[in-house]
This record gives structure tokens, sequence and C-alpha cells, in this order.
């Protein structure tokens, strides 16, 4: 509605909420290093599609950046060691937010200087351009937005589709993480770099990188960079929340909606994070695989709050620990954004690929009592999907699967904004998680 | 055309066949449970009322003059006889509206308001078309407080509702505040 | 070793929380009344107080009967005492006292919890106790008596001991839809803007409740849409009909009776009115139609009440009929 | 008097009419139904449980009249119901071995440790999605009870332990406590299948032990104790393969008491067999 | 159902006092419950009404169960019962005239009320005349008190009067709302609630008295 | 359970028989209550018109046919398909007034009244309400409230009668409107007013006052 007033001249999308921002503490901290841990932990589920599959064997001694785990079909991706050491074991490990899985376990060799082999830079020659779906598969480059999903197949267009325009994402519209916003900061020409390697890649027409106008430093760094009659432009975005979802982003900058169900290229559209594009960047320019993110620390609960560029693998405890610690009144760690981030209950977990941010939190989103429902039908004004949470969650409290279907539960995407406008703070996203497992689980016995 | 206006509301929700005159309750709290039932089985009496206005205005023209007090029993021969062909007819045709209705049909039977509107359009006086219209307004009246009822009561399945309270009372309680909500129609067109 | 906490809290996202609640949202309408209850104190004296806190007084006590009683129980989300008060601004002033209790206490019972309790309710308990009274004690449901009487004056009615009615007959007057009515007489628009007629005691200033209800919206208490479209609604219909002679002024609609009490504090109930936005003006539209319906051709002279009710029994057919269409769906 | 011959002519003149429609109603808009299945269904509990697989009670009347399949699939009904159903129908009762809903997982509060606070809506369903819980094994038993508010038969109480008890007297294997564990901890074994993996974490030796006293640590014990192939270890966990399998010997060497021997209820071992493992096996267990 | 292992006359008859009632248990025939409550008299003057057409018409049905063809029993049961009802209703025209008026259209409804043919189909068309008529006679006499009980409230509430005396001094505020629908209704779900109330508690002692 | 197939002559027959008998009974017990019940009707009928019209003792039936009134055969209070009044005989028999039923809506439903009126002046002498489903305690005042029964003690229905909020009725076509119940009030000046315009004339100009049928 809003785009059609003249007055709000920024583009945007339709619902959605506008949480407090809290990025103070770290948009302004350079992203740094930390020392070297002792042990990693590498899953070799990191990502959306099928666990890698390891080529080393325990006790076998490998250098930083060398493969350690190959993909096994199209949706999966490699995993490289993030140090040199020994491979100490390859067993069951707890996972951030409750998962388990197969790990890697590297001990990192405390004399090894820690370089790049040249062995992985010969792998990937520079310059070569010929196949960059291969090469970002076998880099293990996967999105850095936050669902982890192997990026290469968003750089492979199928058969009879095709891409005109291709959308970076550079809104960061999760309270408090800031890392997207120091890569673009920092490294403009390596996002700049990636958004022409994608463009070129899937044949689009144009980019857009959308920013939220709370960055203008970000978007000022960008602009900068883009030389003339450049197919890429930098579209200033009302700041909303959930406007980094892919379906929001493209709705917001070109106005198409992405068809129910659908992926973006449904619209022509290909999307992927400003990260992922610098990724892409340093892997052909540089031949370096992913084996290390920008990882924001930060919240009221810890003592040094900044952004880290951390390796895959460290324990959650040392990256805590490189930010001075949690304080005394910390009492929730959350890994991810506090919209959409999940609660850790245990802090030897490793760091994954699609890490945005560790928050630790002193005050619990229990804040507030949970009330009855007073059908004020603020979550179904939020919800950028235009579903109806309220009653959503009743259905799924009273396990009425067929009405959960009918309400298009498939749809919710888990952004949080319903429960977060809700005055009785219903724990509705909960709801729908809960939901989304009734279905699965009646299917499975079906 | 003001004097069908009339009819037509007085039947349908000033003096609404259920929630005013009481007519057919037992089916109005058996079948409301479900929203698409209680339209269904609304729509059922909706025809068979306008059939059983059209019988008795002719069972008065041509029949009963000679003997008007045999009225009651013709009027429930004629509406027993009717529902019960209907009954087979709709098994036979359509099985499968036969079992959604399940016992529901020959409550048509018993269901009051018809033979009600059959004694009451004769009562009033009224001929073939406000007979007619008067049928219309007492079936589309019956479907409309089904349907809202059902609607109210699909909703408080999921209220928290002590054991004590649930099923008939609650039903009750809901009733008396919808026929609350319909006194606001009283004296609707009544051009005092 | 980090001085971490032993047990670090799980819950669920998301872990920030917009800076509203319910009992805030009660609380922000209840102080939307002050001004409401000033107007009635100022036009009918000391016996709108003691109405407004008779209803509230019993409509509390009535919740906290029949809730846990565990300390204060369901009353902390303030949702009863805003059900009694402005159940006590729908009446008549001068109405007895003990009326007033039973009405709020109808209101709390049957409006409230037996249906569940806060939120679960499927009729507007306020007008649930107000129709309950209006249908007990019609003749003393539609005895308006004048306002500007004198602060201190009180009704021997209101305080007539329970159960009886008052000995000695108010003074009364006709309030202006009752003047169209049965007399064909219309009020001038300046003291209905101002309130100086007879009516409810919370109903007669057009131009507090205007003020109050354009707060409230802006504040985003209330979903906007329900009063817009009800009002709307009423101009718009009452309008087409005046042209043909057969309803009063859009104007006199709009400031008269209950209907901008009722747009402001009663079709914005989050709880009996649709969830969704399509939803909401159907409830306006509803309303609208209804009061403008019972008002012209009805026998009463005000249905203001009566539209609010039967849209808030429509409502669970609304919502089921007004889902929102999923994006690119 | 000619009134009165009038007033009953009209009436019996009605009712012919009514009597010849409704007996050409009758003779041509018949729809023959199967009597029987009336019987049967009058016979089965009315609980649609869905346990024969069927949609519900009817459905399952109708599969059973049309002989398609035996009364005894009816895990509800009694023994003698059953038969009833068969005499009248003049078919075999049928159906298979009682089959009893069994929990993969002993590890109570007393057994795992707490490691968090979880708090929110308390349902299984929920605390799954919230870092799984607050207890220390990602893979156990929840505790927050959904199975217990599935089971329509009252047959499973969740203990002082946290855990929940099937009472295998009313389990009537009806599939809703395997659908309603969000982490798949039910499954549905024949009563005959007396030795039980109670346990399901992948994690083996002391990382699982420290994590929970009764963890399978996948030591392999029980598989070497019970003849070839009737238990293996896959994944970090014992697998039993033999149908009927009970053999409490390769129970015994057990260090954590993942695997037992049960007779009936799970977590209600009789007396001697349980002090049996615990000498043998835990103390054993805590000496080396 | 058959008679010789069925239930005593007695608990036949005693059934439909209370435990069977058609009203609060069954919850059948609610028409007139809600229609003709509003004073004592008409609850009463239509219990009796009642009470006798359904006795007539369950023996009759009863008599005839053996030669009643399925396809059209309905309709005959139907018959039946207008024919009971019209008697009826003549008698009270002639006798009654006041209490006629009163009741209006309503005595002709008895045809419909759902008590009638109810027992009809679930029991005299099953049963011999003997315990059809005590059938009969105990679901009347349930029917009758059950609307007494919601008559009563209402007319002293609704009206200040018990069987049309009044009771209450003259300033008396009848709450006109119990003689109108919502208050039938309002009437009856609390009588419902106050039973239920009651049916737990005694369940509860009584299984508080097994247990000790 | 299953009982064997009954032929469709079974039930037909059955059915008829069933009509047969069931009217054999209906019209023995209709008959036998017939006289009864005319009696009672024409009693209350009688009753009532005696109470509209002062001076009256008893009643005889008028149709209007055609503009025209006369004579009928039709008894005191039994229905007929012709517009109805009933003169009131004094002790005398001679006609001190006419008593008419009339009715139209009302505030719930129709409402039914008898009222006393003499023709020429056309004055209304008495009125009752027969048959109302008027709300308690506010619409029923129409035959409960003493001081509005009393306006039609004497009234003016020439040219029209004419409604007045309470305490402010000056005319002798004024009656006084309850208050609380105006609809109600209204809907019997306006049943009234239609119905006397419809007997008027007729009346004014002579029915052949010859003795009705005694009941
Ligand atoms: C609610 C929600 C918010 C999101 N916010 C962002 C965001 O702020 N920045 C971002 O890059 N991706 C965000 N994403 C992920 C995007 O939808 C999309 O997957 C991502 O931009 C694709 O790029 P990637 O594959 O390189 O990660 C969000 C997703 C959801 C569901
Ligand atoms: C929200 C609200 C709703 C009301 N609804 C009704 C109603 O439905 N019927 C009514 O008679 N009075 C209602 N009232 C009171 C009347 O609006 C008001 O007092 C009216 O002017 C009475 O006029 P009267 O004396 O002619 O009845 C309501 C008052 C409020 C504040
Ligand atoms: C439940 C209810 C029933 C009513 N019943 C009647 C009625 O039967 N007759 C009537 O004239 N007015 C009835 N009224 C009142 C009218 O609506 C209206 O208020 C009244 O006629 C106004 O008269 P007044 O201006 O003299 O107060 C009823 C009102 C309510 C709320
Ligand atoms: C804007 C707004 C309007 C409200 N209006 C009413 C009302 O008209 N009547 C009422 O009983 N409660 C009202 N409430 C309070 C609350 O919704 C009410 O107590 C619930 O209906 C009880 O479940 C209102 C609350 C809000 C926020
Ligand atoms: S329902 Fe899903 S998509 Fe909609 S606001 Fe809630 S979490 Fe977001
Ligand atoms: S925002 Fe919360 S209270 Fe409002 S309708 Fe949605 S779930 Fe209910
Ligand atoms: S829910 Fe589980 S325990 Fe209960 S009967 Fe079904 S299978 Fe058995
Ligand atoms: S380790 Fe095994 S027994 Fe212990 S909690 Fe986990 S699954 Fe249960
Ligand atoms: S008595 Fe049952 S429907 Fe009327």
């Amino acid at each position: 509605m809003s785009r059609l007033l003249p007055l709000s001249a920024r583009a945007t999308f339709a619902h959605g909420v506008h949480p407090a921002e809290h990025k103070e503490a770290t948009h302004a901290s350079v992203i740094e290093r930390m020392r070297f841990a002792d042990t990693y932990v590498l899953a070799l589920s990191q990502h959306i599609g099928a666990a890698s599959k390891p080529v080393v064997r325990v006790g076998q001694r490998v250098e930083r950046g060398q493969l350690i785990a190959e993909p096994v079909g199209f949706v999966s991706t490699a995993l490289h060691a993030p140090v040199a050491g020994t491979v100490a074991a390859i067993e069951p490990r707890p996972l951030p937010a409750g998962k388990s899985g197969l790990c890697i376990v590297v001990r990192r060799d405390p004399f090894d200087s820690q370089r790049f082999t040249d062995q992985i830079t010969s792998r990937y020659p520079p310059g070569d351009a010929d196949d960059l779906i291969q090469r970002v598969q076998h880099a293990g480059i996967v999105g850095f937005g936050g669902a982890a999903f192997p990026s290469h197949v968003k750089l492979s267009v199928p058969e009879g589709k095709r891409v005109r325009d291709v959308f970076l994402n550079g809104c960061e519209c999760e309270p408090y993480l800031t890392c997207d916003h120091r890569v673009m900061v920092e490294r403009p020409q390596a996002v700049l770099r990636g958004a022409e390697l994608v463009r070129q890649q899937v044949h689009a027409e144009r980019v857009y990188i959308g920013v939220e106008a709370n960055k203008p430093d970000a978007i000022a760094a960008l602009r900068a960079h883009i030389p003339a009659l450049s197919p890429i432009e930098v579209v200033e975005l009302t700041v909303k929340y959930p406007q980094g979802a892919e379906k929001m982003l493209i709705d917001a900058v070109v106005h198409r909606r992405v068809p129910a169900g659908k992926l973006p290229i449904e619209v022509e559209a290909a999307v992927q994070n400003v990260a992922t594009a610098a990724a892409i960047a340093d892997l052909v320019d540089l031949g370096v695989p992913l084996v290390e993110r920008v990882v924001t620390v930060t919240g009221p609960g810890i003592a040094r709050p900044a952004n880290v560029l951390v390796p895959i693998g460290t324990p959650l405890r040392e990256l805590l620990d490189h930010c001075g610690g949690l304080l005394p009144t910390a009492r929730q760690v959350v890994l991810g954004g506090p919209m959409m981030g999940l609660a850790q209950k245990d802090l030897d977990v490793p760091v994954t690929k699609g890490l945005s941010g560790v928050l630790a939190l002193t005050e619990p989103a229990t804040w507030l009592q949970e009330q009855p429902c007073i059908r004020c039908g603020r979550c179904l004004d939020a919800c950028p999907m235009f579903l109806n949470p309220q009653r959503l969650a009743l259905m799924v409290r009273h396990e009425r699967t067929e009405d959960l279907e009918a309400l298009h539960l498939r749809d919710c995407f888990e952004c949080a904004s319903c429960s977060f406008v809700c005055p009785s703070n219903l724990p509705l996203v909960q709801l729908m998680r809960v939901g989304k497992g009734l279905l699965r689980r009646q299917q499975e016995a079906a | 055309m003001d004097d069908l206006v009339w009819i037509f509301a007085n039947a349908s929700v000033i003096n609404n066949f259920t929630l005013a005159y009481f007519l057919g309750l037992c089916p109005f709290f058996g079948v409301t449970n479900r929203i698409d039932t209680a339209f269904r089985l609304g729509v059922a009496n909706l025809f068979t009322l306008l059939i059983t206005s059209l019988s008795a205005t002719l069972l008065d023209r041509y029949v009963l003059v000679h003997a008007p007090y045999l009225q009651l029993i013709s009027y429930i021969v004629v509406i027993a006889g009717t529902v019960q062909f209907v009954e087979m007819a709709i098994k036979k045709l359509s099985p499968a509206l036969f079992r959604a209705l399940g016992i529901d049909l020959p409550l048509i039977t018993t269901n009051g308001a018809i033979l009600g509107l059959a004694l009451f359009q004769s009562s009033k006086g009224y001929g073939l078309v406000q007979g007619l219209v008067y049928a219309l307004g007492a079936g589309v009246g019956l479907t409309l407080a089904m349907v809202i009822m059902a609607g109210l009561r699909e909703e408080i399945e999921f209220a928290p509702i002590s054991k004590l309270l649930r099923g008939v009372a609650l039903n009750f309680f809901v009733a008396g505040m919808l026929s609350l909500a319909f006194m606001g129609f009283a004296g609707l067109f009544a051009k005092g | 070793m980090n001085p971490a906490p032993a047990h670090l809290e799980l819950t669920t996202a998301p872990h920030v929380h917009a800076p509203i609640s319910t009992p805030r949202v009660m609380y922000e309408v209840v102080a939307a009344l002050l001004p409401v209850i000033a107007a009635a104190a100022y036009f009918f004296g000391v016996t709108a107080i003691l109405m407004v806190a008779t209803g509230a007084a019993v409509a509390a006590l009535t919740e906290w009967a029949f809730s846990d009683r565990q300390g204060l129980g369901t009353l902390r989300d303030g949702s009863a005492l805003l059900t009694g008060a402005l159940l006590a601004l729908t009446l008549p002033p001068a109405l007895p006292l003990w009326m007033v209790a039973l009405g709020a206490a109808v209101a709390i019972a049957l409006g409230k919890l037996v249906l569940g309790g806060l939120g679960h309710n499927l009729f507007n308990p306020a007008l649930v106790g107000r129709a309950f009274l209006q249908a007990a004690f019609p003749t003393t449901m539609t005895t308006w008596s004048a306002p500007g009487q004198g602060f201190w004056h009180i009704e021997s009615a209101t305080v007539a001991p329970p159960m009886l009615h008052a000995a000695v007959d108010v003074v009364s007057a006709a309030s202006p839809l009752g003047l169209v009515k049965f007399e064909q007489k219309t009020t001038e628009l300046l003291p209905l803007v101002t309130g100086n007629v007879a009516g409810s005691l919370g109903e007669t200033s057009a131009v507090v409740l205007v003020v109050v209800g354009v707060v409230l919206g802006l504040r985003k208490v209330f979903d906007w849409r329900l009063p817009v479209a009800t009002l709307a609604t009423v101009v718009v219909f009452s309008g087409v009909l005046w042209l043909f002679g057969l309803s009063p002024s859009p104007a006199f609609m709009l400031s008269s009776g209950g209907l901008l009490f009722g747009a402001v504090f009663m079709c914005t109930d989050p709880v009996t009115t649709p969830v969704t936005a399509k939803g909401a003006w159907y409830f306006g539209l509803g309303v609208g139609v209804l009061v403008v319906l019972i008002r012209n051709f009805g026998g009463l002279p005000e249905g203001v009440m009566y539209s609010i009710l039967l849209m808030n029994a429509a409502t669970p057919l609304l919502n089921r009929v007004s889902q929102p269409r999923r994006l690119g769906g | 008097m000619g009134d009165f011959a009038g007033a009953v002519a009209i009436l019996a003149g009605l009712c012919l009419f009514f009597g010849v429609v409704l007996a050409l109603a009758n003779s041509k808009l018949k729809v023959w139904q199967d009597p029987r299945v009336d019987d049967v269904a009058g016979k089965l509990p009315g609980a649609n449980c869905g346990a024969c697989g069927q949609p519900g009670c009817r459905a399952f009347a109708e599969q059973v009249v049309a002989g398609k399949l035996a009364p005894g699939k009816c895990t509800v009904s009694s023994a003698g119901i059953i038969a009833d159903i068969a005499g009248l129908l003049g078919v075999e009762a049928g159906g298979d071995e009682k089959r009893v809903a069994r929990l993969a997982c002993a590890g109570g509060k007393s057994a795992v440790r707490d490691i968090a606070d979880y708090r929110g809506l308390g349902s299984c369903g929920a605390a799954a999605v919230v870092a799984a819980g607050g207890r220390a094994c990602p893979w156990g038993c929840l505790g927050l009870g959904d199975c217990a508010r599935s089971c329509n038969f009252g047959a499973i109480v969740m203990k002082s332990e946290g855990l929940p008890v099937v009472d295998v007297g009313k389990c009537v294997a009806c599939n809703d406590c395997v659908v309603a564990c969000p982490l798949g901890l039910f499954s549905l074994r024949p009563m005959s299948d007396q030795i039980l993996v109670q346990c399901s974490t992948p994690l083996a030796g002391p990382m699982a032990r420290e994590m929970c006293q009764v963890a399978c640590d996948a030591c392999g014990r029980c598989a070497l104790d019970a003849p070839a192939g009737a238990i293996e270890m896959v994944g970090g966990l014992a697998v039993v393969r033999a149908a009927g399998f009970s053999d409490v010997k390769s129970t015994l060497r057990c260090p954590t008491g993942a695997i037992q021997w049960v007779e009936a209820g799970q977590f209600a071992l009789p007396k001697r067999v349980a002090l049996r493992a615990l000498s043998l096996g835990r103390l054993h267990a805590r000496a080396g | 159902m058959s008679h010789d292992n069925g239930p005593s006359l007695w608990s036949t008859f005693s059934a439909g006092l209370w435990r069977e009632n058609p009203i609060f248990a069954i919850v059948i025939g609610l028409c007139p419950t809600m229609a003709v409550t509003n004073t004592v008299t008409n609850a009463l003057v239509m219990g009796v009404a009642t009470a006798f057409v359904l006795m007539g018409s369950s023996a009759m049905v009863s008599a005839l169960r053996k030669v009643t063809p399925g396809p059209v029993r309905i309709t005959i049961y139907i018959i039946i019962i207008a024919t009971f009802v019209s008697a009826v209703d003549w008698a009270l025209a002639a006798l009654l005239p006041l209490a006629h008026k009163q009741l209006g259209a309503f005595i002709s409804l008895i045809v419909v009320n759902c008590i009638i043919l109810g027992r009809a189909e679930a029991f005299a068309a099953r049963n011999p005349v003997l315990p059809s008529v005590l059938d009969a006679l105990g679901m009347a006499a349930g029917f009758t008190l059950a609307m007494l009980m919601i008559s009563t409230p209402r007319e002293i509430l609704g009206s200040g009067t018990l069987l049309g005396l009044p009771l209450f001094g003259p300033r008396f505020e009848p709450w006109v709302i119990m003689v109108l629908p919502p208050g039938g209704f309002l009437t009856m779900a609390t009588e419902l609630t106050i039973l239920a109330w009651w049916r737990h508690r005694s369940a509860e002692r009584q299984a508080l008295a097994e247990a000790t | 359970m299953s009982a064997p197939e009954p032929t469709s002559a079974t039930l037909i027959g059955t059915l008829t028989l069933a009509g047969l008998l069931s009217g054999l009974v209906l019209v023995g017990v209709f008959q036998s209550t017939k006289p009864l019940i005319a009696a009672n009707r024409a009693a209350a009928m009688e009753a009532a018109v005696t109470r509209v019209v002062p001076g009256a003792v008893k009643a005889a039936s008028y149709e209007r046919v055609d503009g025209k009134v006369r004579a009928s055969q039709v008894a005191v209070g039994a229905s007929s398909d012709k517009p109805m009044a009933y003169a009131g005989l004094d002790k005398a028999g001679k006609v001190v007034g006419y008593a008419i039923p009339a009715e139209g809506p009302g505030f719930m439903d129709t409402i039914r009244v008898l009222y006393g009126y003499v023709p020429g002046a056309g004055t209304i002498v008495g009125m009752e309400v027969l048959d109302s489903r008027e709300t308690p305690g506010l619409g029923d005042k129409i035959y409960k409230d003493a001081d509005f029964v009393a306006n039609f003690k004497k009234l003016d229905s020439k040219p029209e009668i004419v409604g007045k909020k309470k305490g402010t009725k000056s005319k002798p076509n004024e009656i006084d409107f309850i208050t609380g119940a105006t609809i109600s009030s209204k809907a019997i000046v306006k049943i009234l007013n239609g119905s006397a315009a419809q007997w008027a004339e007729p009346l004014a100009a002579g029915a052949t006052p010859t003795q009705g049928k005694q009941p």
C-alpha cells in the first residue's frame, strides 16, 4: 500500500514489524580475528541438503584449507579444514540448537604456521571462470544469510528458466546483527566483484543490492565503488523486519511476488547474501575455500561486543571467551538474530557456516507473561506472508491438521513477526514449528 | 408489497421461529455443531417449509373446507409423508448427502417449525403468495439462526471451559445470548 | 573459565518483543475513559461517578469470585474493570445502583466467564450486561433523567433498595432519538456535540468521544478500521435514506445516541470483533446498516447495542469468510 | 352425517395417497445395505481409534463384513467380542499378536543431566523446537507428556522420573503415541519382544555415559552375549534383530542397564532381574 | 430389548422421572420447555396434556407394533399422535377454555414434541403395552417436573407471582427478561449447570466413599 | 433383526386403514366436544362484547358485505370469512352499540382487539385486547395499564384518533400513549382508525337491526 503514496519514497514490502535495532554496540566495530582454538568440530551437515562425506581418516594430518569432506550429490557441498592439524575423531557430537550429527574433530597442530597451502590455490586456479558452479560447490560455500543453502545451487539456472535480476541481500534486518553491515563497509569491492561474478554466471541483466536505510555508511561505501554504467544498483530500503527474507526483498525492490510455495526463480530472480557474494569473490580471486566467516557477538550479556572472523568449527565457548566471556547477568545465549535465533543450552557446540550472530541476553523473552489471545489481529497485520497466525496457533493447539493445511501453515517461514507484536505474548512461531512437526509426523505415519 | 416485506421480516428475524417461537429446538441444538451441516440442514428445512406452505394452502383451499377441524392431522400427515419420501429419495440419489445428514433427516418431520408454519399461516389467513413469503422468511430465519449458532459453537470448542458447563448447558447459554441479540429486531418495520 | 550461569534459559524466538501487552492495552482504554467519565459527571453529577464505580467494582468482584482466586487471579489484566466501567457508561443516569450492579455481574459472569474468560467470550460482555438489563427492566432502562440538575443531585431512584423500583418518578426528559422517533422532533446539533442532552451517561458528548477515539486510534490501541467502517456506513446509508426523507440527517445520526460511544469503545473490542482486516470492514458495515435500519424502521429508538451484539454473533462467520490471502497465493 | 363421512374420507384419502407414494418409493428407491454392517458396528467399541488401520469403527465393520479384514484386527475389542463378531459372520477371528507401545529411552530426571531451563509451552512438541529441551541428551525423552495426552485409552502415565510408563494392559497399539512423540521414541512391538534397548543416543563411550547414566554407550557386550545376529551394533546403538527375542543373558553385562529384559511394563522390572542386572552390570561398570 | 430380561416395571417408570429425565438428561422436548414455562400454570397444563398424549400414543404404538410395517411406521406413529393431540386440544377447549387460550398453538405443537415420537420409536415400538405405558408415564412425569422446575423461577422473578398469586409488594421490580425467550434459555442453562455440578459432586463423594 | 419385507399392498393398506380409523375417532371426538367449544367461544365473546359496549347484556352477530351491514348466520365468536361485528343488545334487545374485532401488526406480532363503537357520532366506548404477543411489562400495558384502557371509554374516532405523549391529551379524539410502549400504543390507534374507517359508513347507513341468531 504505502508504496502508492508519494510520501514514502523508500521501497519496502507490506506488513512486517519494526523492532528496536540495538545495532549501536557493534555497527562500528571493525572485523577482528581471533586466536586459534585447540580443537575444531566440523559438522558434516552444515547446510540444507545431503551431508558431506568424509575423505580423511582418524589420525590423518590435514593442512589448513584442505578438503576433508566432499559433496554427495548436487545439493551438498564440500568441507575444509579450518586449521592445520590432525583428525582426532569422526563421531556424533551435539550441534547448535539441540541438534546433533556426525562431525570431524580436528586437533590443531600448535606448531603449524596456519597458512593456506599452495595445494589449495592450485586446485582453484585464479581467473578460470569456466565452471564457477563446480568451484563454489567444492569450495564449500553456502549462503551466509542464515539458511546456509548451498550457493552453487542458486548459481545454476534450471532448464527453461531464466534470471533477469540478481538481488544481493544487504538488509540485515535482524536487530543486533552487524556482520553483513561490516562486510559491506570494509569490503565493498569484494561484494561488488561477487555481484558481478554472480550476474555473469546466471546471465542476469541487473543486480540490485538491497540495503536498509539504517546503514548509510554501507550504502555510501558500495555506491562509491560502483563504476559508471554498471548494471549494479544499490537500493535503499525502509527499515523494517523481515525485509531480508528473499520474498520480501524482491517485493520491496521490484514489486514482484513470488508465488506461494515457489522459489524466487519463478519471478526471474536470484538472491544471494552480500557476504556470500564476497566469499565467491574471494574464492575466484584468492582461491580460498570457505573456512571462516564473520560472526557478530553482542548483546547486554557479553563483556566486549565485536564482529569476529571465526574459523568454522570453533567451539562457541572459545568465541565467547574471545569477546571477554559472558557477564554474570547473562541468562541466555542465542545463536542468530533475536527474531529468528535459537536459544542454546550447551556452550560446547561448534560455530557452523550458517551462524551470523551470537547474542548474550540478560532478560529472557518471557518477561511478559502469556495471556489469553484477545483476537486483536495484530499478528495478522504483522505477518509478511499474509497468514493468520492467530487461527493457526489455535489449530496447532487443538491438533487440527486439516485446518493447518487449509490455512497454509507451510507458507510460514518462521520470521516471528507475529510473536513479536502479540500483546498477549503468545508463542506463535513456536506453535508454527510444532504444527509443522505435527504435519510431518502425521504424513510419515500415513 | 410493504405487507410482504413485513411478513418476511417478521418470520425471519423479528419472530424468529427458533429464537422467539422456540420451534424445532431439538434439531437446532442437534445439528449446529458444524457450520456446513447447519447450513445444509437449514436449506433442507427451507425447501420443506416451502413445500409445506404450498401443500397447506392447497389443503385449506380444496380439501379442508368441509372439515377444517382435521387441519392438524392433515398437515402432519402431509409433512410426515413428504419428509419420508424426501428421505428415501436422498438416500437413493445422493448417499453422501444422506450420510452427512445422518439421523437428522427424520428430525425435519418433528421439526416444530414446519408444522408451526402451516398452522400459523392458516391462522393468519395468508394466501398463497403470502404463505410462500412467510415460509421463505421462516426458512431463512431458521438457517440464519442455525448457521450463526454453529459458528459460535465452532468457536467455543476451542475455549477453556469447565467440563460442568460444556455441552448442553453451554449451548443454552449461547442460545440465550443470541436470542438476547435478536431482540434488537423487535418491532422492525412495524410502523406503529 | 566463563563466569557463565550454570543453567542457561531456553525460550522460543523471538527473543525481543514489542513494548505492548494485553494489560497495558486494557489500562490505556481505561485511561481513555477518564475524560468520558468526567464529561458524564459534568452533565449528570455525582450519580455518574457512583454508577461507574459500582459497575467497575462489581465487575471486578465477579471476575475475582469466579477466577482461581490465587492473589488477584485474572483481575490483573484489567479487562473486568474496563467492562464494568463501559457498562455503567452505557446506562441511563439515575438507574438504580442495584441494577448497575446486577448488570455488571451478568456482564462478567454470563458475558465472559461462562465462555472461558478473557479472549473467549463471543459477545461484548458490557453489552450483554446492558441487553440483559434492557430486557429485564425495559421501562426503567428507557427513562432518561435530564442533564444539568446540579452536581450533588441524586435521584431517589438511584438509591432504591435492591429488587424494588423507586417510589418517586425521576425528572425525565426524552432523548434526542426518542424525540425523533416518537414525536418527529429533531434536536439542535450544538447540544448534541457538547453533550447537553438526555441519554446514557457516557454517550452524550460527541466532542469528547471523537477526541478520545482519535487518540486511541493513533496510539494503535484498536484497529482503526472498525470504528471508521461503522461510522462511514452510517453516514452513507442514512445519507441516502435522508435524501428520500426516510431518515434524519447523517450529522444527527452520528452525534445522537450511543453510536459514537459504541464505535469508539465497543465496535473496537478486539475479542468480539473479527481478527482479519477484511472482516473488520464487514463488521463495521454490518453494524452501520443495522443501526440505521433499527433506528429508522425498528421498534426501538436506538439500535447500537443490538447491532453490535448481532455482528458479534456473526463474527466467527466473518472471520471464516475473510481469511487473508497468503502472499503470492 | 355427510359431514362425518366426508371427514373420514378426507383422512383416509390422504393416507391412501401417501401410502401409494411411499410404497412406490419403497420399491423404486430402495437402497440395499447389508444389515450385518450395522450389527457388527454395533458390537465394536466405537472408539474410532484407527488402530485397525481404518478411518473408523464403521469403516472397519464394512471391511469385516466384506471379508476383507479379520475381526481380530480390532485391537481394542475384548476377545469375547471378537469371537462374537466372528461367530456372527461365520469367519475366523484372526488378528495378530498383541503389540504394545515401547519407549526407546530410560533417561529419567535422575539419570540424565539437566543443563538448561526450558521455559515455555509445556509440550514435548514445543520443547523439541527450542534446543530440544533442557536435558543434556538431545535424543531422549523430553518428559512433558505429549504421548500421555495423545493416548485415548489412558494407557500412558507420566511417572515421577518424568518418563511415560505404558500400561500394557490398556495399550491397544493405536499408534497415537508413536505419532505424538516429536522425537519418535515410541514404537509398537509385539509383547514377545522382551529384550528392549531403552536408549536412542548415537553417542558412544564416556561421552554418552557422562550425558546420561543409562545411555547405551555402544560397548557391544550385549551383541557378544546374544546368539549371532540377534543383537547388532548400529550407529552407536544396540539393535535387537531377532523377533520374539527374550534371552535375558544378553542383558546382564550391560554397564548402564540400557538394554533390559522386560516381562510386561517397561521400567517395572521383576525385582530379581533388576537386582541381577544391577549387581552384574552397574557395579561392574563402576569398577571398570 | 425384550421384556423378559429387561428392567423391572418400577425402574421402567422411574427412569424417566430423573435418571433419564427427558429434559435434563436426554435433552429432548425442548420446544415446549422453553415456550410455555413463563408461568407455572401453563407448564402444569402443558405437562398434563403431554402426559395424556404420550400415554395414549405409547399404548397404541405398542399395541400395533407387530402390524406396523417398517417403511411407513413414522407416518403411522404421527397419525396416532396427531389423533390424540387433536382430541386433547378439543377437550381442553371444551373444558378449560382459558388455559387453552393461554397455550394457544402450543397444544397443537405437542404433535411435534420430540419426546412423544422419540419414546414411540425408542421404547413403545419394541415393548409390550404395560411397560410402554409405564415408560410414558415416567417420561411425562419427568417432563412435567422439569417444566415446573424451569417455570417456577421464571414466574417468580419475571412476574413476581407464583401460580398467578403476587408474592412481593407493589414496589417489586419484575425482571421482564425472565418471561422473554432469553430468560427461558438462560434459566435452563443455569439449572443444567447446577445439575451438572451436583452430579459431579455426588459422583465425587461416591468415589470417595468407595475408596475409603 | 431384519424382518421380512412388507409388500406395497400392505403399506398402502395399513396406512389407509390408519387414516380411516383416525378419521373415525377424530370425527367422533370432535362432534362430541363441538357444542361445548362453540358455547365457550360464544360465551367468551359475548362477555367481551358486554364489557366493551356498556349497557349491553347480549350480543348478536353482523357481517359486512359489499359495504353493507347485515345480520349474520354465523354464531357469536365463531370464525367466518367475512368481516364481523357484534351488536351489543341491552335487556330490551335494543342495539346500544357495536363491538368490532380488528387486528393489525403490533410491536412483536399481530394484535387482535375488540372495541365498542357507537355509529353516528363515531364514538368508541370501550376496547379490549383479545390476543397479543407484546412484551410483558411494556407492550402488555395496552391491556394491563388501566389508564391506557380508560382512554377508550369515550373517544371520538372522527376524524381520526390521535395519540399524544402521556399527559398531553386535550381533545376528545386524543389518547395518552404509554411511556415505554409508544409503538404498541400507536399500533392500537392504527388498528382502531383502520377498522373504524371501514365500519363507520356501513354502520351509520343503518344495518337492519334485526335480531341476530341467538347462540
Ligand atoms: C525472516 C527472514 C529474514 C531474513 N533476513 C535476512 C537478512 O537480513 N539478510 C540476509 O542476507 N538474508 C536474510 N534472510 C535469508 C534470505 O531469505 C535469503 O535466504 C538469503 O538472503 C539468500 O542469500 P544466501 O543464500 O546467500 O544466504 C532472511 C530470511 C528470513 C526467513
Ligand atoms: C454503546 C451504546 C449502545 C446502546 N445501544 C442501545 C440500544 O441498542 N437500544 C437502546 O434502546 N438504547 C441503547 N443505548 C442507549 C441509547 O443509545 C441512548 O440512551 C438513546 O438515546 C436512548 O433513546 P430512547 O430514550 O429514545 O430509547 C446504547 C448506548 C450506548 C452507549
Ligand atoms: C426488550 C424490549 C421490548 C420492548 N417491547 C415493547 C413493546 O412490546 N411495545 C412497545 O411499544 N415498546 C416496546 N419496547 C420499547 C420500544 O422499543 C420503545 O423504546 C418505546 O416504544 C419507546 O417509547 P417511549 O418513547 O414512550 O419511551 C421494548 C423495548 C425493549 C428493549
Ligand atoms: C479497544 C478496546 C475496546 C474494548 N471494548 C470493550 C467493550 O466494549 N466491552 C467489554 O466488555 N470489554 C471491552 N474491552 C475489554 C476486553 O476486550 C473485554 O473485557 C473482553 O471482551 C473480555 O474477554 C475492550 C478492550 C479494548 C482494548
Ligand atoms: S505466521 Fe510465520 S510468516 Fe507469518 S508472521 Fe508468524 S512466523 Fe512470520
Ligand atoms: S497478536 Fe496475539 S492476541 Fe492478537 S490476535 Fe494475534 S495471537 Fe491473538
Ligand atoms: S496411544 Fe500409545 S500407549 Fe496409548 S493405546 Fe495408543 S499405542 Fe498404546
Ligand atoms: S542417552 Fe539414551 S536413555 Fe539417556 S536420555 Fe538419551 S536416549 Fe534416553
Ligand atoms: S420438542 Fe424437540 S424439536 Fe421441539
